[in-house]
This record gives structure tokens, sequence and C-alpha cells, in this order.
């Protein structure tokens, strides 16, 4: 047997010396083959593309055991370029065109090695017959094109080197579904002409169609491998992706002190209220992430909202928080028109987040991070403070026991002396729920609370939510890929696809619904 | 025992400038006096670019605005310049005041522009405020400048009369002597005023709003409102430095604010490491002492060639010295002279509450932390590495 | 319970502080000086011992301005080596000591600091900014201050010595001779092209004194010294129609002036303060439009000046610096020396060679000849006005040593009157 | 009306020479993401260059020099500096310029000292006369050498395979490295360009009108930064049209400064500050800049 046009050896990769992404993971890619590599976010895919096309240094990552092999060559201490030299490329996850760039100079950027003329000219040939719509836009500047045909220039880019292996990071992000097979069919059809394709996909209908040989990554580790057909049908991928499966009970960890949060209490009589989202709709450029989507929150209720990678979900927490405008549609939290204001404001309202990539200060102690969290219930100026007047030290105090109470809740009492950058991925994730919940909310937005962890801290985690509900009388907003995480959690899903609410409902009816087994393992699977 | 431990430093730093003015002679006290006006300028931009993140190169005219304010209020209106004659306690306090508020009046930028942004649309101010002190004869006296009243209490000055004569253990204390005491008290009341804010609700906020501004606002900051505070805060401690520096040159002119100034206020605080009060202080001092003490002693240090000679004269030496050690610290002292001190700190396994304790490796499992592989985790988020 | 032990400590130290200070000059009523002493019947001060008399340069050997600074200081050096070994002064040796403040103000405020308690007195202060920080510390100190440049602001200064006359005077001296000499007629326009400062604002009081006296109207152009380029004042100046410019300014500005006027067509003349011209200039594009249209005015003789004080001079500087770069830089060095130790024999003679005796000697000084390198003798008696208000008037030539030809000298009638102080 | 146009024309011209060192400022930011306050004495290195070896070598061969010096001084700077911080990001980067400026500066003014080295040009004094304008001809010359060299900026922007990469690498520099462009390849040629444009400037800069090359000229650059500033600080056509602003604004500021007299005295040198100002005050991310690229 020949050797793999790729192969992956027991690899390890590590961010900031501290944090391991990748724990000994293995895999291969035939010559001319299609293989796909399924996983939830945070499951390290997009890692271990970076360590193939060797573009781990600029995010801050490295390779510390193991080797990746192409074509017969070791790649290690040979830089993106020369990857992209020996004919390995890789289309980045979100497409990452060059908005200002017209059509051709993407084009012609993505053939940048490529020295001869004519090849490159042959090359554009190619793509514009691949891509027809490209041809027709040409002098147009990147970022006016829609999400599917942004899509296909990302991809054109990537094959004007002719390459040998095309690697694809998530190619039906956000994409809409006759364009998530269009671009399946392209797959397809550069499969033909001759290039293997390395595939990450979330979206695992579309993978498995597409592929020969899939794995599927969770937490940095390969838990299983085989081929489309045998993985399609599994239980496993069922239960993956769709919780269908009743959630463990076997993996609630003792260790969550269930008596701490009888201390926390309210600094303000606050009360939840009902947050009413109404024909909300939110574009960027050429791209409509949401369009017309409608949900209501009860008032001290735990609502998820569910879908695919790209469906809109973080796009619709970020407008709740403030930190996106929404196009047209309005939210309402109570009485409150939260879509007109500022996000301070809307902070003020009581509604705190968490974020999808952890937003902490690296260098500050965790206990300054939670202190963050209390800005808004703190009172003191900024003059009492510098001169310490006893009101100020009597509040600091006050707050510093608050904190502390939170931290007990969470688990993370004993890392409150430490820098945020000490502490690993999952510990983060906490310091950031505490943070928001020492702003006292009334609603806590949380996005992808558990993306990353195992099952055991999720399970920690999904037990601190539910304690804190309960105590505070909280409304909780769910973002999550987890789905038993979520099914064990939620008391309403929101389930949204390419933007649109495709069914709500409890977490049971949901699950059962036609259109959501469609949207998560597609037509062929359901 | 810790918190006397933390404090024993200070203490002896602050013992052993009170007993300096013994033993040094008015080069050594002069330049004490311009480090010390520095210090406090350093720590209040240490609290804008080291805390806040946002980058400052319009100090100057802070500490311009500062020293005219000053001469203004403490003065008498003479041929030359416009006065008020107000006590000096309250023209110091008036020179931080009104730098405040000129901070306060840019903040229709200072809160909207972030970092290197900032830094450049400020160096407008250096610019716009020499125009004015150059051209507001009334107030400034000119390109000539005005004098400086000296600092005074009821029935004691800070100048060489008023008690004309003044011993202390046999040690003549001059003008020199009294404003150093001064100078001394400002100086650690700024840095005792600046930690409290760096380690308050304010100070936090700050450095959230460098961090992330996105999460600092769904924490509830006013985001545009915590960065233009940042800029008063800062500007007022440069007033105040700039009062400082009037008094200790007794006459002030334009020239004596230009960009360099505000280079070197920038300059004092990267090299000591941002963020860092002690550090500031210990920039402060470097960035004003060495040229001096190479200027005075240049004809003891041998390799030196004499001043006019065409070699490598001292003043030469100084201002290589200097951009060396800008270069030397940026390329290898990650966190300048705190943060080096603060490593070698914990090489000797002290405890140090002031920062967080070693970052020992991920440990294999504390309390609840099931510690497992974290995959796709940046240990800094795009959003702080920018 | 610390809290107590703290304040009984701050109290003790309070006390012990208390206890040590003195409000009694144990030397009052002693004859004055402080310190010092007195070798033979001459009463000595700082920086005089028995055999050696030192005096300051706090000049700037690294700034804008080290090049004339280094002519000036090597003229000094020499200066004072021929005195020693003509015996010296008061039977001392004179040493000179150089400091280089590198035109940066707190530098030579630091520095007058570590100088003020070395020596006698100050023969040179260079800059403006670094003087104007520097003169209200020797005023206290009562310390002779020399080498100060031309600007009328010294003279509020008792201790401020002036070697000639003010940028204003000089100025006004221009204007006269613009009328007396050049033929530009009553009615008609002067520009002043002039640097923002103590320098260029007395150069433009001067010419807009004389030009209110003389008729003339003035079309003032500020500008600053990183202004190398003055196309636009040059068309400025051309739009207003001026017959003649007078420039207080430096080399750099000068060149670029005369250039663009000329070339633009407008052939008037140009009067330059002292510090204005350097013979390196005659070297640039703008050579030959100088040599047609360019006089200065100054209170130092040019370099190339036919009288003994002036030959003095570039003698002394021939044999010490051989190679060196040649201008007014050199008389001037040389005079500030004669000034100086002239006043140093005079405190000597009048047996108190302290600091406050140099500068009484020098305020007794009405009538002192300097052999050509002033236009006249000198009076320093009357501290608010300058020792003399004639100026040389030269112009610049590529044949003269130092680019200048003398043409005479100047006392008009509105420098005469010109209101100084 | 011509003394309009000749200050109208002067203030152009100036303008176009503060555009070639404000696109400096623009190629360095955008490449390697640096504030580059080094600018300045890349490019009086440029103008000492030609200064002491036109008499040698001859004018035309000296420029050579002096443009290949320069930028071989900023692809130094990157490669043994930029790129060895111990922390990377802007605001270290644009201190660490300030060290590297004052080092340069340290020693070329000691070089240079207190003389004015004249740049030896062949148009020397010369003016051209054209209806009532009159202009300087180096000035002539620099606005037209300005022009061609933005054509020619143009050209390798959007014509040449490595202009392209290189805008790709400024817009996403990741993305363009997964595409195989190397980045330090495109920083290195964003740093020779910008040496290479400041020495341009520095020669005409310090060409008739101005006496030649002396010290000062470095501060020449931070003339340019209210230009860049105010075109927005990733444009290179921002930059252009900042200059032309900047120099214009200046040159009618200095020429009727009589008028403006109310406005204080000395107007030319905070005139360019006060436009960049309040030209922030309404549009913080400049005429031309990205939006995001100022706030968050």
């Amino acid at each position: 047997m020949p050797d793999p046009l790729l192969s992956v050896e027991d690899l390890t990769v590590e961010y900031g010396g501290a944090v391991r992404a990748l724990r000994g993971v293995s895999l291969s890619v035939e010559a001319g083959s299609v293989v796909a590599v399924l996983g939830s976010n945070g499951a390290g895919k997009t890692t271990l593309l970076r360590a193939v096309s060797q573009s781990l240094g600029s995010v801050g990552g490295r390779v510390t055991a193991g080797r990746v092999r192409f074509d017969g060559r070791d790649l290690a201490r040979h830089d993106a370029s020369a990857a992209v030299r020996a004919g390995l490329v890789q289309v980045p996850e979100g497409r990452r065109i060059f908005r200002d760039l017209t059509v051709e100079e993407n084009l012609r950027a993505g053939g940048y090695t490529v020295r001869d003329a004519r090849a490159r000219r042959a090359a554009t040939e190619r793509v514009f017959r691949l891509f027809p719509i490209l041809a027709e836009r040409r002098h147009q500047r990147g970022g006016l094109l829609s999400g599917g045909q942004q899509q296909m220039l990302a991809m054109g880019r990537a094959l004007m080197t002719s390459p040998k292996l095309l690697l694809l990071d998530e190619p039906s992000l956000g994409l809409a579904p006759q364009l998530v097979e269009q671009i399946g069919d392209i797959i397809e059809q550069i499969h033909a002409q001759g290039t293997s394709v390395l595939l990450i996909e979330q979206n695992a209908a579309m993978g498995l169609r597409v592929a020969d040989r899939a794995y599927v990554l969770e937490v940095g580790v390969v838990s299983t491998r085989g081929s489309s057909a045998e993985l399609a049908a599994t239980d496993e991928i069922r239960d993956r992706y769709l919780g269908v499966a009743a959630p463990d009970t076997d993996h609630v960890v003792q260790d969550a002190p269930p008596a701490a949060a009888a201390h926390l209490q309210r600094s303000t009589p606050a009360r939840a209220q009902e947050l009413r989202v109404e024909d909300l709709t939110v574009r960027f450029g050429g791209i409509t992430a949401l369009s017309g989507v409608s949900f209501t929150v009860g008032a001290g209720t735990v609502h998820a909202l569910i879908g695919p990678n790209g469906a809109g979900k973080s796009t619709c927490i970020n407008v709740l928080g403030g930190a996106y405008r929404a196009t047209s549609g309005t939210v309402h939290y109570g009485d409150a028109a939260v879509t007109s204001l500022p996000a301070h404001r809307i902070a003020d309202l009581g509604v705190a987040r968490t974020f999808q990539n952890i937003s902490l200060s690296l260098e500050a102690s965790v206990e300054d991070n939670l202190l963050v969290g209390r800005h808004r219930v703190m009172r003191t100026r900024t003059s009492a403070q510098a001169l310490r007047l006893p009101r100020a030290r009597r509040e600091e105090r006050a707050e510093r026991a608050a904190v502390r109470r939170i931290a007990d809740l969470l688990g993370i009492a004993p890392l409150l002396d430490r820098a945020v950058h000490t502490l690993s991925y999952g510990d983060r994730k906490r310091v950031e729920m505490g943070r928001a919940l020492a702003s006292e909310p009334t609603l806590l937005l949380l996005d992808e609370p558990v993306a990353g962890m195992t099952h055991g801290e999720s399970a920690v985690m999904a037990d601190a939510i539910r304690a804190v509900q309960r105590e505070l009388g909280l409304s909780v907003l769910l973002v999550e890929h987890d789905m038993p995480f979520v099914m064990g959690l939620a008391e309403r899903v929101t389930v949204l696809d390419f933007g649109k609410r495709i069914a709500e409902g409890t977490p049971r009816e949901v699950q059962r619904d036609p259109e959501v087994l469609r949207a998560y393992l597609g037509t062929a699977a359901a | 025992m810790p918190e006397i431990r933390r404090r024993l430093p200070v203490v002896a730093a602050a013992l052993l400038a009170a007993a300096l003015p013994f033993l040094l002679d008015d080069f050594w006290l002069q330049t004490g006096l311009f480090t010390m006006a520095a210090v406090v300028g350093a720590i209040g931009l240490t609290l804008l670019v080291g805390v806040a993140g946002q980058l400052s190169l319009g100090h100057a005219s802070f500490a311009a605005l500062g020293a005219y304010t000053y001469a203004w209020a403490v003065g008498e209106t003479d041929g030359r310049a416009a006065g008020i004659g107000l006590p000096p306690v309250l023209g110091l306090v008036l020179a931080g005041v009104v730098a405040a508020v000129a901070g306060a009046l840019f903040s229709p930028i200072s809160g909207r522009l972030r970092g290197i942004y900032l830094g450049l649309a400020t160096i407008g101010l250096v610019f716009l405020a020499r125009h004015l002190m150059v051209n507001l004869q009334g107030a400034t006296g000119g390109f000539v400048g005005r004098s400086v009243e000296p600092f005074s209490v009821p029935g004691f000055s800070f100048s060489n009369n008023d008690p004309d004569y003044l011993a202390v253990a046999g040690v003549q204390f001059e003008g020199l002597h009294r404003l150093w005491y001064l100078f001394l008290g400002v100086v650690l009341l700024a840095a005792w005023l600046g930690r409290n804010v760096k380690a308050s609700r304010t100070g936090r906020a700050l450095a959230n709003v460098r961090d992330s501004e996105t999460a600092a606002a769904s924490t509830g900051i006013h985001v545009a409102r915590a960065k233009a505070t940042a800029f008063v805060i800062s500007s007022a401690y440069a007033g105040v430095a700039g009062a400082l520096m009037a008094l200790a040159y007794g006459r002030i002119a334009p020239d004596l604010f230009g960009l360099q100034l505000s280079i070197d206020f920038l300059v004092m605080i990267v090299l000591g490491g941002l963020g860092s009060i002690a550090g500031a202080a210990a920039g402060a001092a470097f960035v004003v002492i060495l040229p001096l003490v190479l200027t005075q002693y240049s004809s003891d240090l041998p390799f030196l060639a004499s001043p006019g000679s065409g070699g490598l004269d001292a003043a030469t030496l100084a201002r290589l010295l200097y951009g060396a050690a800008i270069v030397a610290v940026l390329l290898f002292l990650r966190g300048g002279l705190a943060g080096a001190a603060g490593r070698l700190r914990r090489r000797r396994a002290l405890p140090d509450p002031d920062d967080p304790p070693p970052a020992p490796p991920p440990p294999a499992g504390t309390g609840a932390s099931p510690s497992a592989p974290h995959p796709d985790v940046p240990t800094r988020s795009k959003e702080t590495s920018s | 319970m610390k809290h107590r032990i703290r304040a009984a400590l701050a109290l003790a130290g309070c006390a012990a502080v208390l206890a040590a200070c003195s409000t009694e000059d144990p030397n009052a009523g002693q004859g004055g000086t402080a310190q010092g002493g007195s070798a033979g019947d001459v009463r000595t001060g700082t920086g005089v011992t028995a055999d050696t008399i030192t005096v300051g340069m706090l000049t700037d050997l690294s700034g804008p301005f080290a090049a004339g600074a280094a002519v000036q200081v090597a003229e000094t050096r020499a200066y004072y080596e021929k005195v020693n070994a003509d015996g010296g002064i008061c039977d001392r040796d004179v040493q000179v000591d150089v400091q280089d403040h590198g035109y940066d103000p707190q530098k030579a405020v630091a520095l007058y600091r570590s100088m003020a308690s070395n020596v006698v007195a100050l023969q040179q202060v260079l800059g403006g900014p670094t003087s104007a920080a520097v003169l209200p510390l020797a005023q206290a100190d009562g310390l002779y201050l020399g080498g100060h440049g031309w600007a009328g602001v010294a003279l509020q200064y008792e201790n401020a010595q002036i070697p000639g006359t003010t940028y204003g005077i000089e100025s006004a001296n221009a204007i006269d001779y613009l009328v007396d000499e050049l033929g530009v007629a009553p009615g008609g326009k002067v520009g002043v092209v002039y640097f923002v400062g103590d320098y260029g604002n007395d150069s433009l009081a001067g010419a807009q004194y004389a030009a209110q006296q003389r008729g003339l109207e003035v079309v003032p152009q500020e500008i600053t010294p990183r202004d190398t380029d003055l196309t636009a004042q040059a068309s400025a100046l051309q739009q207003a129609g001026v017959s003649a410019v007078i420039l207080g300014a430096a080399p750099a500005q000068l060149a670029s002036l005369a250039g663009v006027m000329s070339a633009q067509g407008l052939n008037v003349p140009i009067i330059g303060n002292t510090p204005t011209f350097g013979p390196s200039l005659l070297q640039t594009p703008a050579g030959p439009a100088l040599e047609q249209n360019f006089y200065t005015v100054t209170s130092i003789a040019p370099f190339s000046l036919d009288k003994p004080g002036v030959q003095a001079a570039r003698e002394l500087y021939a044999t010490a610096a051989p190679d060196g770069e040649t201008g007014w830089e050199v008389p001037l060095a040389y005079a500030q020396a004669e000034l100086l130790t002239n006043a140093l024999r005079g405190a000597c003679d009048a047996g108190d060679l302290t600091p406050e005796g140099v500068v009484t000697a020098m305020r007794g000084t009405a009538d002192l000849d300097t052999e050509g390198l002033f236009a006249t003798p000198m009076d320093f008696t009357d501290p608010a006005k300058p020792p003399t208000r004639t100026v040389y008037v030269s112009r610049a030539s590529a044949q003269a040593d130092g680019g200048l030809e003398v043409l005479g000298t100047v006392e008009g009638p509105s420098a005469q009157s010109f209101p100084v102080g | 009306m011509s003394y309009f146009l000749t200050q109208l024309a002067n203030g152009l011209s100036y303008g176009l020479i503060l555009g070639l060192i404000a696109v400096g400022f623009v190629i360095v930011f955008t490449s390697t993401g640096v504030l580059n306050f080094a600018h300045g004495s890349v490019l009086l290195t440029g103008a000492y260059l030609v200064a002491v070896l036109h008499d040698p070598i001859g004018f035309w061969a000296a420029v050579v020099v002096g443009i290949a010096g320069a930028a071989l001084l900023g692809v130094l700077i990157n490669a043994v500096l930029v790129r060895n911080l111990a922390e990377a990001n802007p605001g270290t980067a644009a201190i660490l310029m300030l060290g590297v400026d004052i080092l340069l500066l340290t020693e070329l003014t000691r070089r240079i000292g207190n003389r004015v080295l004249p740049i030896g040009a062949p148009w020397g004094a010369d003016v051209v006369t054209l209806g009532g304008v009159t202009l300087p001809t180096s000035r002539a010359v620099a606005a037209g050498l300005a022009v061609l060299v933005f054509g020619l900026l143009w050209f390798l922007f959007a014509r040449t395979g490595f202009g392209v990469a290189m805008r790709a690498a400024a817009a996403d520099g990741d993305t363009a490295s997964l595409m195989g462009i190397r980045l330090s390849r495109t920083g290195a040629a964003g740093w020779a360009l910008a040496g290479a444009l400041a020495a341009i400037a520095g020669i005409f800069l310090a060409s008739f009108p101005a006496p030649g090359v002396a010290p000062a000229l470095a501060i020449s650059a931070f003339a340019a930064i209210p230009a860049w500033v105010l075109g927005g600080f990733d444009s290179v056509v921002g930059a252009i049209v900042g200059g032309l602003i900047i120099g214009v604004v200046t040159a009618l500021a200095v020429g009727y400064e009589t008028q403006l007299h109310f406005l204080g005295r000395g107007l030319g040198e905070v005139v360019p500050y006060a436009v960049m100002i309040l030209v922030l005050l309404v549009r913080p991310s400049g005429l031309f800049g990205r939006e995001e690229a100022v706030r968050a």
C-alpha cells in the first residue's frame, strides 16, 4: 500500500504552553479521497487544520508532539507558504475573503505562489468554469458578494494553486440549504478533477454525504473513525448531534456545593421579566444572518436557542446584548426596548452575558474579573475610591465577599488569586459565567457555556446554572451545541437554521420535529 | 505580616528620599526635583496607557496647562503677565483641576478613539498648546515665558526667604531642600491615589475596557465614558506634574513643554513597565537622571571625549543610551523594569500580594475541575491581542 | 495598638526634627559672605582659590548650535591659556569649566546648579530658552552671566552682560541704514521675517519702532526655526511690494529666503541680525543671491575687520584651531573673554574677587576700549541700557574671510532713540 | 489672483511631498502594523546619503544610493527589531520606533553637526513661471515626480501579483499566509517602499528653496502625521489627499497670515494639527479610513 497523501501521527498541540488543544490525534488522507472530520464547536477541528497547514503560529499554537507528513515530506519546520507550494491549501473558516479586493484580485492573491502566468490564467479559467457566477462578477469587490458566492470565491481562491490537497474549514457555515447542496456538489466536482479534500464539518449530513471516510473529534481526541456509511448509521452520531438518547445522569459530579447558592443574595429587588423578540432581522453586508426571528423567553425560565453552526444563534445573542445592531425588528425586556439601547444600558436592565470565545482580562486575577461583574451594582465614585474613604473600603469588602460566594458556587474559589491566563479553558468558562452572575442579572445570556468542555465539566456547569436559576429566579437564554446539555436544562427550545426559526417547543417536541432532524442530519439521515 | 513586608520597600524608599537632602548638593537636589515632577506625570500616564490601554502623546500640553495655571493663579499681575494672587496650595490644586477639565473637553475624541489612534490624535494637542502659550501673551508672557512665584504656606516659604535662614541638624535648608519635601509629599500622595484608583472599581473597569470593549460594555461599563475618565485622571496628574515643573524651574516658557516631553513621559512608563506605579517612578528617574549625570560626570569617564572635540561626547552618549534602553527593554524585557523585578521576586519565591502568585502549569486536577485538555483556546483572544 | 506605636514614633520624629531646627544664621553679621575666606588682601568666594580662578561656559555642544559653540569654546580656551601664560589674573591661573546643556532647559538648570558653587562667573550661557531659564537663577545668586545673546529682555538683569547692543537696536539701525544709505524712500514697505521668541520679537520691535520714526510700513512674517522653506513668506512679501527685508532668523532661513526672493525677481536688500549669517551659505545655491542682496548689522565685529582687537582674535584662532570654521563666533568669544577678564581684573583691584565683586566691577566699567571688537567703547554702568548703540554693517562677499565685507559702522537716529528695557 | 494661485501651487506641490511621506506611514502600518515614528530619521538618512555622495559620484547616482539606502534601512529596522519585539502590539512597536528614531537621529546629528549640506541637485535655485504663477523648479519636479510615483504605486498595487499580495496581506495577514503569501516578504517590501518614498521626499525637502540637509529635516516627517491621520490610517488614497489638504491649508495660512492675524501668529505650525483634530471630531476614523480600524 502506497503512503497516504497526508498522514497525521500522534499530533499534540498546545496554546501558550498551557492549554492542550489536541492530544495524540492521528488520521490519514489517501490520495484521491475525501475525508471529513466531524465534531462540535471547540473540539479542536480548526486547530487540526492549522497544524496541517503550518499556520498555528499566527494564533499562538505549537505542535509539541507527533508529526505531519504530506506527500512523503515532513512539513515541520516549514511555514504555511512552503505548505502551499507543496500543494496543500486551506480554506479558512468563515471564508475570510479579502473584502476590499475584487473577485479577480482575490483569485490573483490565491494564485500568488504560481509563478507561471500561463498556468495562472488556466487556473483562473478553471475556477470560472467551476463557479460561473464569479466570472460574471469578476470586477466586483469581494465584500459585496452574497454568503454563498463568498464561499465559492474562497474555494476558488484556494484552487488557484491547483493543490493536491484542499483543506476546507466548515464550508457550509451559514449557508442556505440549497447552497449547502451546491457546495457539496462542487466538492464532489473538485474531487473528480483529482484533488483530495480534507473537510471539517459540523453539518454531519453534509460531511458524511461527500466524504469517503470520516473521523469524529471530541475535545482534542479522535473518538470515532470509519467510512462515511458506517458512521452515518451509528447511533453515536445521532446522539451526538441531536441528543436523542436521554441525558446521562451518572456524570453528575458531587463537588458542586449546592448549599453555597443559598448565600447568593440580590442587593436590589429586581425581578426577571419577559423577553420578547419580534421579527428580528440582521444583515451584514451581503449576508442575512437572521431573518424575521421571533420568540419569547418567559420570566424565570430556561430557554435554549439551538441550531447548526452559522444558524444565527450567536448573532441573536449579540443583538440582545447590544453588541450588534438589528437591521429591523424589536426586542423588549419587560417594557424596555432593548434594540434601541447601547450595550451598557442593556446591562443596566439586568441583562448579563457570556461570550462564545471567552472575553476576560487575562492578566488580571480571577477575583478582579469577577469584581468587574459587580461594576453595575457598586456605587462609590472614583474620587471616593481614590481616597479610600470608609464607605469605599466598606463597599470593596462587601463586594469581595459577594464575589467569593459566587466563586464558591461555581467551584472556583481556590482560584480567586490566580491570573486568568494561568487557568484552563473550563475554568475560564466558569470565571466568565461568574462574572455574568456577579452583576446580579435577571436575564442571563449564555453563548455556548460548555463548548469544549468534557462531559464532567459540563455537568458541573449545568448544575450551577440550574442552581442559580432556581435561587435567583433568573431567566436564562442559552445557545449551545451540546444537545444532552440543552435537553436536560431547557424548558423551551427555539431552533434556528439559516437565520430562520424552524421550530419551537419543549425539548421533547423539538427532538421529534422532522424539520429539526433534517437541519441537523440532512434529509438523507432523517 | 505580609502586609508589613509589602509596605516595607515603600516605607524604606520614602525614608531614604526624606534623608537625601541632608547629603546631596544643589545639582542633585535640582535633579531630584525634576525627577519627582516627572514621576507624578508618569504615574498619571501609566494609568492611561498601562491600565486603560489608551496612548497619549499629548501630555506635554496638560503639563503646560498645569504649569501656567499655577503661575497665573499664584502670581500677581505685573507688567509682563497677569495673575490673580491665590494661595499657592490652591494654585497647585487648580493646576490639576484645570488640566482635568481640559482633558474632559477632549473626551469627544479620547472616548471614541482607542490605542495608538488616540496617540496620534493627541500629538495635535502639543502644537495647539504651544500656539496658545506663545499667543496668549497676557497670561503666559508669550515666548519668553513668565516667572513662577515660589510655593509657600502662611509663615513659611519654599524658597531661600521667609525664613531667610533655616538649618536642620546642621544642614542649611535653602529653597531646593524645602521644595524637596513638598515634592516628596506630592509624589507619595500621587502614588497612593494612583494605586487606589488602579485597584478600585474604576481601575478594574478601565482594564476591562482595555482587554475587550465588548465584554466591558456587556457588564454595564460605559466604554466611551471610561476611556474619557482615564484621560481626565491622567490629565490631572499631568497638570500637577506641570505645576511641580514650574516650581522646579522657577520660570516657565513654551519651550519646556514640547513634544519631547510627551515622548519622555511615554518612554518613562514603557521602561518602567506599563501599568506599574513603581515602574513609572523608576522609569522617570532613569530618563531624567541619566543625561544629567552623564553630562555632569563625563570628565570622570575616560572613554568620553570632551564636549566639542568631535568624538563621542557625554550628551551624545546619553542620547544613544536613552534610545538603546528603549530598544533593549522592548526587545528583551517583557513588562519593563517592573516586569523584570516581578520575575526576579518570583524566582526568589517570596510571596507578593501585589501580583498574582506565580503561574504554575495547570495542575492535574484542582477542586471540581477535572483538568482535561482544552481545545481551540488561544491564550489571548483576538480582542486582547489587538 | 499598632496605630498608637506609629503615632508615638511620628511624634518623636517631629520632636527630633524640631529640636534640630534653627532659623538663626550662625554666619550672620560676619560681613555678608557666607562662605569663602580671604587670601592676602583680596576677598574670595566660590570659584576662586589661592591659585586658580574658575569661570564657566554653559553652552550647547550637542544641540542645534553645537558647531558655533565649539568655535567659541576653542577660542575661549586659547584666550585663557594665553592669559595664564602671561601671568594669569590676580596671580591666579584661570580655568574654564565647560558644560554642555544640549539646548535643553532642564539640563541647563541642573548644570547651572552644579556650576554655581564652582565658578566665579559664567562667561557664556548659550541659547534662548536655556539662558532664559538660567538668568533668573543667576540673578538670585548674584552671578556674572555673559554670552547669552543680544535679546533685550536681558536688560532687566543687573548681573547679565550684553556684548554690544540688542537685537532691537540692531534692527532699528538696519532701518536707518536702509533709509539713509540704501535709498528706501519714506512710505515704502519693509518686510520683517523673524523667529517666534525673544530674539525675533526683539528684532521686530526695533524694526517697527524705527519704521514708524522713518515713515515706513512693516510687513511682519513670523516663522519658527523649523521653517526652512520660505517660499510662502517670500511670495507674501512680494505681494505686499516690500522694498527691503529685515531677517531675524538663522542661516537656513536666510538661504531659503534670499534664494526664493531672487528667483522671483525680488532683488531688494535683506538685512540680517547677527545670528543670521554663516559663511558656508555662500556655497549653497543661494550664494549669488546673497552676494547681491545681503547685508548684516552686528554688535560684534565681523571676522575680516582690520582692527587690532579682531586681528588678535584671528591670530589666536589660527593657532588654536587651524582648520576651524571662521565666522562671527571667533571675535565674539574673544571679546567676551576680554570683557570677563576686564571685570575679573577690576574685581581683583577692588579687593573683592567674589561673584558679587565681579558683577560690581563689570557695572563699574564706563568706557572700555576693545580695539575694534565692538564699534564703540563700552559702558556697562546702567544695567537698563545697552553698552553701546552702534553696530557694524557688512555685506556678503565670497572674497572676504568669514564671508563678510565690512562697510562701516552705523548709529542711526531711531537706534539712538529706541526705548529699551 | 495670481498671488492666490502661487500660494495654491506652492501648497499643492508641498502637499504632494507630504503625501509621499504619509503614504510611507500607511504602507508600513498596513503591512506590519507599526506606527513608524522613525520615518523621519529614515528620510533624513536618505537625504544625508545624497548630500554626502553627490560630489564624489554625481547627483543621480547619489539619488539612487540614497533611495536604496533608506529602503534598506527600513528593511533592516523591520527584520532586526520589529520582528523581535518581546510583546508585539502596535503600542510597543510605536514606542520601539521612538527609540530607533532617537538612535538614528543622534548619530546623524553628530555627523551633520551644525552644517547645512547642499543636496547638489541640478535644478539649483531655478524657478519656473507659468501664467503669473511662480514655482521653484525643484517643486515643479517634485510635483511631477510625486504624481509619477503615485501612478507607479497604483500600478504596483492594482496590476502586479506582488502588489495584490501586499494588499491581501494588509487586509487579512492570517488568511493571506494561508494562500502562500509570506508576510515577512510583504512586510519587508512595505518597509522598503516606505523608506524609498521617504528618501525621495527628503531630497526635495532639502532642495531649494530649503538650503540643504540639516538634522531638522527629520522633523518634517512629523508634518505628514496630520496628513496621514486625517486621510484615515490605512488608506493610501487618503494619505495623498490628506497631504494635499495639509499642504494647501498650510500655504494659505502662511500666505494670508496678515489677514488671519486674529488667530495668533505662527499659524503655519499649528494649522495642520487643528485641521486634523477638527476632522477627527467629525469622523474619528479619518476621511478615507474604515470605521472598524478605529473603533472596535
